[in-house]
């Protein structure tokens, strides 16, 4: 349950991994790739150590499962949602006046 | 434990001085009412803004009292100038859309009665509730002020696109100061829905009491939990686009500024933003907004009407789906508000489909509101006459609806009078009936008194009558091309349409003083109206089971233990035909034998 | 029909009937209070995030101005000291939870040096690019929005992380002082990592996609 | 107050669709290919929703009527079959709507949107600004100059920021104040705002489409009327919004070359 202290070797696993990733993304910054895959890359470690923190610092693993199947699936869809917007932007640089 | 409560330690009791108990209250039955006031306030006054507009649209040289000392320059002479019929246009919107349709039935009712629906002595959070109410209470008056600073209210509408809403005093009057304050109103309410919305789910989830599974929730309840979530979802977005958008107007930063732009002659300094940016963040709030002012209004009719026609609602599980479903999809449509603005037009198609699918739950709705009534034994209260009024003009409305969903043809409609006809219709007077169904409903409980019925009958009928005088013939005027937001219909081809406007301007002045019938209804009621009884419509939920007006504590230290669903109409057990949420089986037996 | 669910909402009545309170998830208000706060805070922060995007694929020439060193190398740092904070975070939360009421406050305490010490690096490197003349509307390479969406997103992180300080001193005053309970430190905790969880993405979106090679 | 109730329904709805039908206030005769397409597409939508209108509006009356409480011991029924008939029937209504709306109904959309602009259309670019609209057409080199901001004036109506000293195209561009076209060719309008968001409305033509600062926007149609029509802006622009408007006549293919023509010699 909620109350119970997390172990002292997750914490360190955690932390150790996320540094690993960091140190990834910052090498991978540096790689020749092509913005969209490196974007993707960066974009997908991010996730993955945004999950971990949820899921290990801030103890959603050990929640009811409810929760997790209430809080996430919402924020998540809203923000999928919110990538409507960029069909525009996308438009926007070929749209863009002659001579502004 | 037969007796259905059980004692505990503790007893509250109300703080004594006047400021902690009815000012600074932490009790949700004080901030519910003192919502309800903020909103009543806010509904007059964007009532009386709407009645200056409609004159204004039909009688533009028509002096009127008053308005010249509230703004010199404004309207010199009582005579409204063209710009300040905007300031007074988007202060109607944004006070009737935020103030109003947000805060009443969410904030007020849901204050007042979810506690007591759910059992609970109070909110889960009581002082961030406080705060709620007073960051909303401090949003209306810094919105309120732009009519006393230099050059008035903003003249941005109540969707502010920029670069009009952006580039500030250039782009017209009232675009400096003025949308700073509105912008920055905006801002604080955000905070206080978000506040608001995250403290109804808590309590929601978390204050139940024994017996009250989520199934047996009353729909009114159901209303308010999923308003909760759309508000804290939708209002998290509004509030970062305020936030850039008072950045772009104060801090330089250009989110919604594109560059190259020459307002008044002077090429602006911004460049790089775009309005769309804007324009997609606003109604990605924009849409959810428009179920979080009509989500309650849905809850709470379809807790009345079952009440009056003396029968289980139809299909309370399916009324919950269509529920949950609509809100879903409201964060799918909201490009609907855009079809003509510029935005991809295959991202246009696509919005258009799951805007029509929401056609489905709302159809499953109605549908299963008129088969509640089908067959039951109503009570023409003025309660329920508005409850049936809301089916019939949420259908009409709606219907509107049909046409604006498809971008071939909003191409035609999008900013004529059928919009205007529409969202009043399906948001403003559906919305504004369920309140009023709802005070019909609840003012004994809330104020302990009856309100008059008769009084209540006769604001009931013109108040239905007129709304439909008022905004059908917008449809019309929409079909024949009448543009909406403009101040003086000057082009040759509006005037053959103007007797169709003064027909519209009488009626809302006319509805319009029928409002002040219910004003003194619900304050003359509170002193001089006959004593309400714990129950007065025979109605199951729990807030019926405790004295009018409740204890402070609501139960009065003692805890309700619910049996079963809000639905127990008809079902005649000895002399009555329904059975309270609250009494125990025990009790029925006894009754019955 | 009706009648029988009255009898057999009775019968569930004397048997599944659940004793109310925080039974749906079983966490306090508070935590699910800040839950509810951290994913509406999330969408905010994404919006802001999202409106970056949306301004750079619209733009011709998006500046990559940072340099291996001094940027990256600082942000790293940064990086590295938020995480830092989030494991003493979470120690004192660990603490309090086994009751342990000082060490508590302490490991608060170095959370709150840790955020410090990122406002001051991050500070320190506002100032630098202020002198290399960016502006919210200008900057020397390139479209001038950068400025603007740098700003603001950092901007709006750096606050949360101010608060945040303000907040864990709070509540380390409160907790040492017994004034609060072991759940006031979770739920600190809860808002503490979220604001690191934000610069997750704030580092790779903002700093290494406008790394300079 | 039941009966009472069910007639007051009942006359609102009547007058209501009545006013419809008769065609009290409706749309001005269509000008444009499109529009045919568009206005058969209203009547489509007419019918469906007048249906459920009348269907729900009526129904609520009557069971106003039948079912108000007149303290007789009547007992209360269930609607047969519970919600499950109500769901089939609005899934067989809604989803014919939404097959017959949506994907059929898209023609004018995909026709005015998703399809370009044919080759031999008639290009002209309109410039909309607080609070007039402004239009060029190319000349015979088919090629529109630069915009150059900082030349925009109005004082010396270089409305357009032509630099016609250094820029080739820009000698023969032609700016007017009024639009002008020829019938039954197609012609391809090329949007743009100088200061705040506009709208370019012409109800004959069905055609509407905001002006967006930063952005040229490309519409087309092909006038089949001949006639003078309002352009209105239906986008809230500041305090000239009501007054904001300019004219597009539709003209035979020789008066429209006659009033080119006027035209180059005004420049």
């Amino acid at each position: 349950m909620s109350s119970q202290a997390i172990a002292r070797n997750i914490i360190f696993t955690v932390w150790g991994s996320l540094l690993a990733m960091t140190a990834v993304e910052v090498f991978l910054a540096y790689e020749n790739l092509a913005l969209k895959l490196m974007f993707s890359l960066l974009i997908g470690i991010s996730v993955l150590k945004a999950s971990l923190i949820v899921a290990y610092f801030m103890h959603l693993r050990y929640e009811r499962r409810g929760m997790i199947w209430t809080l996430v699936p919402a924020f998540v869809f809203v923000l999928i949602m919110m990538f409507g917007i960029f069909p525009d932007s996308l438009r926007l640089f070929h749209m863009r006046v002659p001579g502004h | 434990m037969s007796d259905g409560v059980t004692p505990v330690v503790h007893h509250a009791h109300a703080p004594t001085s006047f400021i902690r108990r009815y000012v600074f209250s932490l009790d949700h039955k004080v901030i519910g009412q003192q919502y309800y006031m903020l909103a009543l306030f806010s509904v007059f006054i964007g009532m009386l803004l709407s009645w200056l507009v409609r004159i204004h649209l039909v009688w533009a040289k028509f002096p009127i009292p008053l308005i010249s000392h509230l703004s010199p320059n404004g309207a010199p002479g009582g005579v409204i100038t063209p710009e300040y019929y905007l300031s007074l246009l988007t202060l109607h919107g944004t006070l009737m859309v935020f103030f109003v349709l947000t805060t009443a039935p969410q904030s007020g009712f849901g204050n007042y009665i979810l506690p007591i629906q759910i059992g609970a002595e109070d909110m889960a959070f009581p002082t961030l509730n406080m705060l709620s109410f007073w960051t909303t209470f401090v949003a209306l008056v810094v919105l309120v002020s732009t009519f006393f600073v230099k050059d008035g209210p903003p003249i941005s509408g109540w969707t502010a696109y920029p670069p009009l809403s952006a580039i500030g005093g250039d782009a017209g009057p009232g675009l400096s100061l003025g949308q700073d304050l509105w912008a920055i109103s905006i801002a604080l309410f955000c905070i206080g829905s978000l506040m608001g919305a995250l403290n109804f789910i808590v309590t929601t989830l978390d204050m139940r009491c024994r017996g009250m599974l989520l199934s047996r929730m009353p729909l009114s309840t159901w209303g308010w939990l999923i308003t909760a979530v759309l508000a804290l979802l939708s209002f998290a977005v509004l509030f970062a686009a305020c936030i850039l958008l008072i950045l772009d107007r104060n801090a330089g930063t250009s989110f919604f500024i594109p560059g190259g732009l020459i307002v008044s002659e002077k090429i602006q300094p911004h460049s790089g933003g775009s309005p769309l940016l804007w324009q997609h963040l606003f109604w990605f709030f924009g849409h959810p907004e428009v179920y979080i002012a009509i989500v309650p209004g849905w809850g709470i009719i379809s807790q009345i009407l079952p009440v009056f026609a003396r029968k289980p609602i139809l299909g309370y599980k399916v009324i919950l789906g269509c529920l949950g479903s609509i809100a879903g999809l409201s964060f799918m449509v909201w490009g609907h508000h855009m079809f003509v603005s510029g935005m991809s037009p295959y991202s246009g198609f696509l919005f258009s489909v799951p805007t029509l699918i929401i056609t489905l739950p709302a159809t499953i709705m109605t549908l299963l509101w008129l088969g509640t009534v089908w067959g039951g034994k109503l009570r023409l209260t003025t309660s329920m006459l508005f409850a049936l009024a809301f089916i019939s003009v949420f259908v009409t409305g709606g219907l509107g609806g049909m046409f604006l969903a498809q971008p071939s043809l909003d191409i035609y409609l999008h900013a004529t009078y059928f919009v205007v006809g529409h969202f009043h219709m399906v948001m403003g007077v559906a919305a504004i009936f369920a309140m009023l169904a709802g005070t019909y409903f609840w003012y004994p409980k809330m104020f302990g008194r009856m309100l008059n019925e008769t009084l209540g009958k006769i604001h009931f009928w013109i108040t239905f009558v007129g709304v439909y005088a008022i905004f059908m013939p917008m449809h019309f005027l929409g079909l024949a091309g009448n543009v909406r937001r403009y101040s003086e219909f000057t082009d040759d081809f509006l005037q053959p349409l103007i007797p169709v406007h003064k027909f519209i301007t009488v009626c809302a002045l006319a509805v319009g003083a029928t409002q002040f019938i219910f004003l003194f209804n619900v304050f003359w009621s509170m002193l001089k109206g006959e004593k309400a009884p714990d129950n007065p419509w025979d109605a199951t939920s729990l807030e019926w089971s405790i004295p009018s007006p409740p204890p402070f504590d609501n139960f009065d230290g003692k805890h309700p233990v619910v049996y079963r669903g809000p639905n127990e109409y008809g079902t005649p057990s000895g002399e009555k035909d329904f059975e309270m949420q609250a009494t125990p089986p025990a009790e029925i037996q006894r009754r019955t034998i | 029909m009706a009648s029988k669910e009255v009898v057999a909402s009775g019968v569930d009545a004397s048997g599944g009937i659940w004793g109310g309170g925080v039974r749906p998830f079983g966490v306090p208000s508070k935590k699910l209070g800040m839950w509810l706060f951290v994913i509406s805070d999330a969408l905010t922060f994404s919006v802001v995030i999202f409106a970056y995007g949306y301004l750079r694929l619209a733009a011709a020439d998006w500046p990559r101005p940072f340099l291996f060193v001094p940027s990256i190398v600082n942000a790293s740092v940064m990086t590295f000291v938020l995480m830092t904070s989030s494991v003493t975070m979470v120690y004192a939360v660990r603490s309090a939870q086994l009751g342990l009421r000082k060490a508590s406050v302490w490991w608060l305490c170095a959370t709150v040096l840790c955020g410090v010490i990122f406002d001051v690096l991050h500070l320190r490197e506002w100032a630098g690019l202020i002198k290399e003349g960016v502006r919210p509307l200008q900057n020397p390479w390139g479209t001038p929005m950068f400025g603007s969406a740098f700003f603001s997103l950092t901007g709006l992180h750096m606050l949360h992380v101010t608060i945040g300080i303000i907040y864990l001193l709070a509540v380390a005053a409160m907790f040492g002082s017994s004034k609060a309970t072991a759940d006031d430190v979770e739920v600190s905790g809860l808002y503490w990592h979220f604001v690191d969880l934000v610069w997750m993405f704030i580092f790779p979106l903002v700093y290494l996609l406008s790394a300079h090679r | 107050m039941a009966k009472l109730f069910a007639i007051v329904m009942a006359v609102i709805t009547l007058v209501s669709v009545w006013i419809f039908v008769a065609h009290t206030w409706w749309f001005p005769t269509v000008a444009s290919e499109h529009g045919v397409d568009m206005d058969h597409q209203f009547k489509e939508t007419f019918i469906a929703a007048g249906f459920a209108f009348l269907v729900s509006q009526l129904g609520l009356a009557t069971f106003v009527w039948k079912y108000a409480d007149r303290g007789d011991n009547r007992k209360i029924r269930i609607f047969p079959g519970g919600a499950r008939w109500l769901i089939i029937l609005s899934l067989i209504f809604v989803g014919s709507e939404v097959f017959a709306l949506e994907f059929v109904g898209q023609k004018v959309w995909s026709a005015m949107y998703f399809k370009k602009a044919p080759q031999d259309s008639l290009r002209v670019q309109v410039l909309g600004g607080q609070f007039a609209f402004y239009f060029r057409y190319p000349g015979p080199d088919n090629k529109f100059a630069p915009i150059h901001v900082d030349k925009i004036d109005e004082g010396t109506q270089n409305y357009f920021g032509l630099d016609k000293s250094s820029d080739e195209e820009a000698k023969d561009d032609v700016v007017t104040a009024s639009l002008a076209v020829p019938i039954n060719r197609p012609v391809e309008l090329l949007l743009e705002a100088k200061d705040v968001g506009h709208a370019f409305y012409v109800r004959e033509l069905r055609i509407q489409q905001d002006l967006v600062p930063g952005m040229e926007i490309a519409v087309h149609f092909l006038p089949t009327r001949l006639g003078k029509f309002e352009v209105v802006c239906t986008q809230l622009c500041g305090l000239g919004h009501y007054n904001m408007r300019a004219y597009v006549e539709v003209m035979t293919q020789e008066n429209f070359d006659k009033w080119l023509a006027d035209q180059v010699s005004q420049q």
